[in-house]
């Protein structure tokens, strides 16, 4: 699909009164705004996920990535050092990596075998000088002027980051103290790669940009979550926000639960079934801080999971307006036993594209994506919890952070 | 009935419990401490533990079963399996088995899409008379599952 | 696909001179016309097919339906009333109902479960006053503010229409009298559903709406009609219109065929071949009016057939501005013995996808599409039978039913 | 031959003759007195009378493809039949028999979709020696039809 | 896949500095380009190729083509004049001709019957004069006023050709002499059809037409060539141009192979391995010239070649802004040997979709079009061999052919 | 094991073979003067000579294997076969075999699509104690191919 950058309509989106507790259905379907998005936003002052740096070990190691509509190629060097840059050779435009993973000593675009250090440098032009003196390069061809785009990389807590613009702060200034800390809680040790699989949701992906920021829907909609008492908002829990409140942390204490009346109200509270296979559910505590399922989000497209035991990263990523790519990346920790990786994979069937408790969500965002169909002028209703953009600790029973998802959307496209 | 009757009827009828909707009597064609996975090629080729799904026990397919009941939410679908001829090997006191398959998924309004493409690694063995799955590893060739998961494949 | 609705580029639309005996192909391909007809005509003063009241026999029952791109939901109540809305909850704008069909005592949203009565109300919002004080909706929220987005219906003859403007008038001078008695004529005398399927067809919505008024086209493309004589132009027969030109009827007379020379130049003609099973139009008069061909066209999108015994309502909607989707839903009367049922599914041959005489209407409007493809600034050209707008009794060799149709576009679209 | 390999020549006979455009031998595969019916899932469940297409006769089979060579106007196409392994029980003095089947529609210009998937469910009879389809019911999957249907399934 | 009409939005396409040696990657994405090509410039003042005469042997024989987007019929009258004309009815704009090829003595179009005769001249509309004085064409009617559009045609070397507008230069003068010679070479005898098949490429167009004129990429994209030395840029070999840039013709001596230490950079020439089955590349000289490679492309979407003894003709269509379908028409002389045809046979392994010096163009441009997604402004680079348009004899190692067809591109889009 | 099971697991290896990326093991399924040929129904009905890809030997297809593996340049991509029920005749000193396939491709990114339809006419030969084909010819339902065509059908 093609997002023509031409189209500037973007500009005659006026935001409803009301502020980030509206939102109109519009920006989920309208074609000039996901290309508006493309520039100010994914191009924009912030720091995009690329990959995970212990899937470049090696030297030469080098996978793809994708910041919006533009495919990157993330490297790591001979001096070990990791770069990020646009995937589209300098000459006419080709891909240059064309594998989702590889090794090699340079870049050499299939094309007309231009060649790149894995700094993305020019190093050479085939026939740069013609044939026997024939055809070539002009004289004054600079091989400095031409190299593959390159985005500023950051690494950290093993999670690679790139960003297009010179704007963007430092990524721990990015991130926040609290963002920070916890992100160093699950991945500041060493970890390795336990599986990976992708989804195709069939929505805008802000919709899924929403769906994981919002701690209202979870146990309301994850009736597996409520029935078998792994997660519900009469925990002690929250919503931690960063101070754009573009970022968030939804938390849980197994441990302390209380009932509360109001889930005899809630449908998926109604029956309560046990398992016949409890090792499902088997867990061992990893932190002494209690906190035993907690989900981050980095904005605009990461989030960060320890669920139960089970560790993993997500990432989504546009596929034209109404398509997402969601990627599923679990984790675990180098010293892990193996009786620990076992009860990892076993809490693996609560999330990813077969998730028990997250499955619903694969086909949630499209409902939206539908229901909202012809309805684009109308508008989102988001004051649960409030109309504030602020911390919520002790409740879920909010929308913070969505709000603060769309205070942050709405600063960077300047609407 | 030959052995590759047995085998083939087992396969047929494993697809027929599912397209039929008859989800019930799907935990029944493996051994009590029967294996199940799903998992992409780019994972299994790679070896790592972790695929899409996971039931250890005939149990844990009965939960699943019963989630998909009562606690999921999900727009209804079914499955139409197109299944391959299986090859088959001796295998202690079983039978190693490899069949090729391609589920459709029809959505409620029609919408029919090739939902998956991919080979049945099977350990089969004799369980009280009848042919049953000690282990069923499906092996899907894509990285990707389209919306999302609940059906066994 | 997603129809932006920033796009006002449908003002640019001139109409071509000539009136409504021009058309510029233009109207099947432009997106902008597309978004502008969403707003303009399906959620403009006319009434559109939701369902058939059969469909909801009990109270609680309720049926997914589409008004051009919006989806929507009707239902029957515990009083036995039957209601409206659109299908989009009135929190995040997530489909409502996600079954086809389905009984409830109210309707709650599988996303957050808000929950509404069978009017659209909403009755109840799942941590309203969050959990133990924390969270939930801000004091002055007012649930009266927040509903299903209702469409006033009306049920005529066992069709449930729905609007969407307070401006339309009512069914019965909607239709006009003509249109309103043959309505009762075929639909009026109670009913059951004999089955159902659709079609996709891949093209522009209006070419369907002008293929059902189009009488010229039907002995000529439908060469099984004229072969086996179910129907020919030289039966008495004509087209008649409703006042605004908007509805019309084709019928025939079959008794009456007088074999006229005009045919001998038609193709669909040259050859007269007898069935091998003859019992495919074995027939009953159930009418005394003589007419045993006939097929009632209601702006926009609704089409009632009586041909032979064959008893039939096709809707059909739009899926995109090249793709349409067309229900047919054949229908006996409930007291028709199982012969006459039996005839009806004999005579079912006729139509739907596979009928002997509509199945070339699922390409031929194909066959416009990309036909005037790279043509969009040309016109059709609709003359046959004058330029004017008005009953053509005794003959259906005419446009006259196409105009109507484009005329009642242009009032609604203000082109 | 056995009564396995009989109607799988059968099931893989009909196929050919339809993929190969050779449709005046279609109704030859039924008995006289022989049922074709193509119907939804949904109408099938329903226990609707109608569905797509319905012949009550192989001279009612005949009529189809008369009109479809000389009366009926549709783009040029043909069809490619997959078919799953036939699962079959004596019933009377025949053969109640089901398969899965997966048919693609071939345009003229080489675009290619899964035209229908679903199943058949068959009677089988031996008439004159050979075995022919005394009743083939054609339930689809999908609700909807892709354009039309003039070539039987 | 529909492009309106409607928007004028090329018009706000500025090219940027640097004339020809730049292509901003937009024009392969944007959907006002691609609606503005179809009305400038394939209804422009081009020749676009039609189909072969051979095609058409014999009176009433006819055939379908495309022009851009328009769909476009090719027939051969009773006088066996040849006529190519617009496949929409003059009536409603249906499809007129549906099967790929036929014969016929009039073309009548399916829905109302009306008909043409073999020039598109409208003979005979049904029910003209309604049926018993009731109905049909009002008196006015005049049929002179309605025929399916015409294109005006040429035959050159047995190629029909055909354009929309008055404007075009007889079809020699277009070429030029060069390219005239050339084709009068490769297709000047009479020649057959040995087979035929098309390919999906899921790029723009024009990234096709560049590749095919990029005698820079062939030996460095397609290793076969180089590796069994079918085709190396040391061999004696060119680049010509036509007079106005936009026709070229790449060649080779293969017998004048002198090897050139550049190669030793070449990835594809690092390895040399022999063929088990040498029969691949016997040929025999058909030329004295000791041209053993010619391609040659006529502005702008047709290709000719006679690679070895593999004798082709090459076409290209838009289907939608970023699909192409490529057409490979294998052709002998009618006065072949069996043993000649047979070695047609074995060389065509080497093009076409599976072709072993040829399916890396199935794949490359799709590779452009994926690479620069996302960097909609940003350009291409076309420097090699300099910075005009001018053959370059002696050296392929230039641009020269892609910057030629810019620079028509340019002049007919007004950019 | 019976003649149709013999064909039956040929056809099978062959498939399994290349979906499972061992083209290496593909020209050993042929006899050394086996022929090969992909050719589209619009060309093999036209009786034209030349199709989308020829091999008149082993030796020939072994340089497509290591033109494919070495100097082709295409993104990486696998295919899924599922086969028809073989029918066949004796022909001469072998076997005229027909079946019907398709093939499904599966992109790197996990795209899948119905890349080819059509079916297979074989001549199979006993060679050697092993069932091999003397030729196969692979007759695809769609006149045009999506993208290129490097690994075989
Ligand atoms: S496009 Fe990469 S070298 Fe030419
Ligand atoms: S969207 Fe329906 S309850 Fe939230
Ligand atoms: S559209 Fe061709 S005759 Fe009416
Ligand atoms: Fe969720
Ligand atoms: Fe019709
Ligand atoms: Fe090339």
């Amino acid at each position: 699909m093609d997002v023509p950058v031409t189209r500037e309509l973007a500009s005659d989106l006026v935001w409803p009164p009301g502020g980030v507790t509206r939102v109109p259905f519009r920006v989920f379907s309208d074609p000039a705004i996901y290309a508006e998005e493309q520039r100010r936003l994914f191009r924009g002052p912030i720091w995009n996920f690329l990959c995970l740096e212990i899937e470049l070990p090696n030297p030469g190691d080098w996978r793809l990535a994708t910041v919006g509509d533009v495919p990157v190629v993330v490297t790591r060097d001979e001096h070990g050092t990791i770069h990020a840059m646009v995937n589209r050779c300098a000459h006419k435009g080709a891909l240059v990596c064309l594998q989702e993973r590889g090794n090699a000593k340079a870049l050499t675009c299939v094309y007309h075998s231009w060649s790149y250090d894995l700094a993305g440098r020019l190093q050479s032009v085939a026939f740069r000088h013609g044939i026997r003196g024939k055809g070539g390069m002009p004289e004054d061809f600079d091989a400095a002027q031409h190299r593959l785009e390159p985005l500023r990389i950051e690494v950290f807590s093993g999670v690679v980051f790139g960003t297009f613009s010179d704007a963007t702060v430092p990524v721990e200034d990015y991130l926040g103290a609290t963002m920070a800390r916890m992100i160093r809680r699950n991945l500041g040790r060493p970890h390795r790669l336990l599986g990976m699989h992708s989804q195709i949701i069939h929505n805008n992906w802000k919709l899924y940009a929403e769906n994981v920021r919002d701690s209202y829907h979870a146990t309301l909609l994850h009736t597996f979550y409520t029935t078998f008492k792994v997660n519900r908002l009469d925990m002690d829990g929250g919503m931690l926000l960063s101070d754009d409140g573009r970022h968030s942390i939804s938390y849980a204490r197994r441990g302390t639960l209380q009932q509360s009346d109001e889930y005899q109200k809630v449908h998926s509270a109604q029956y309560d079934s046990a398992l016949a296979a409890p090792q499902l559910l088997d867990t061992w505590t990893e932190f002494d801080d209690g906190i035993t399922h907690c989900i981050q989000t980095i904005f605009p497209t990461l989030v960060v999971q320890l669920t139960l035991n089970s560790l993993a990263v997500r990432f989504f990523t546009p596929r034209g307006i109404d398509r997402t790519e969601l990627f599923w990346i679990y984790l675990g920790y180098q010293d892990d036993t193996e009786q620990q990786t076992r009860q990892r994979l076993m809490q693996s069937n609560l999330t990813g594209a077969a998730g028990l408790v997250s499955l619903e969500d694969g086909c949630i965002n499209e409902f939206v994506q539908r229901g909202t169909r012809g309805s684009e002028n109308r508008n989102a209703f988001l004051e649960m919890g409030g109309r504030e953009v602020a911390s919520s600790d002790g409740s879920r029973a909010t929308e913070t952070g969505i709000r603060g998802f769309w205070q942050g959307y709405r600063e960077l496209m300047g609407v | 009935m030959t052995v590759r009757e047995a085998i083939e009827e087992l396969c047929a009828d494993y697809a027929e419990a599912i397209d039929d909707g008859q989800l019930e009597r799907w935990p029944g064609l493996f051994t009590a401490d029967g294996e199940y996975q799903i998992i992409t090629r780019e994972s299994h080729d790679a070896g790592l533990p972790i695929g899409i799904l996971y039931c250890d026990s005939r149990a844990m397919m009965e939960d699943r079963v019963r989630a998909l009941r009562t606690a999921n939410i999900y727009e209804p679908h079914a499955y139409r399996h197109l299944l391959g001829r299986p090859r088959f090997a001796p295998d202690g006191d079983g039978l190693a088995v490899r069949s090729n398959f391609c589920v459709f998924r029809i959505a409620q309004d029609g919408d029919t899409v090739t939902f998956a493409t991919g080979r049945y690694m099977d350990r089969i063995v004799s369980d009280g008379g009848a042919l049953r799955f000690r282990s069923r590893r499906v092996i899907i060739d894509s990285r990707r599952v389209d919306i999302l998961l609940v059906l066994p494949l």
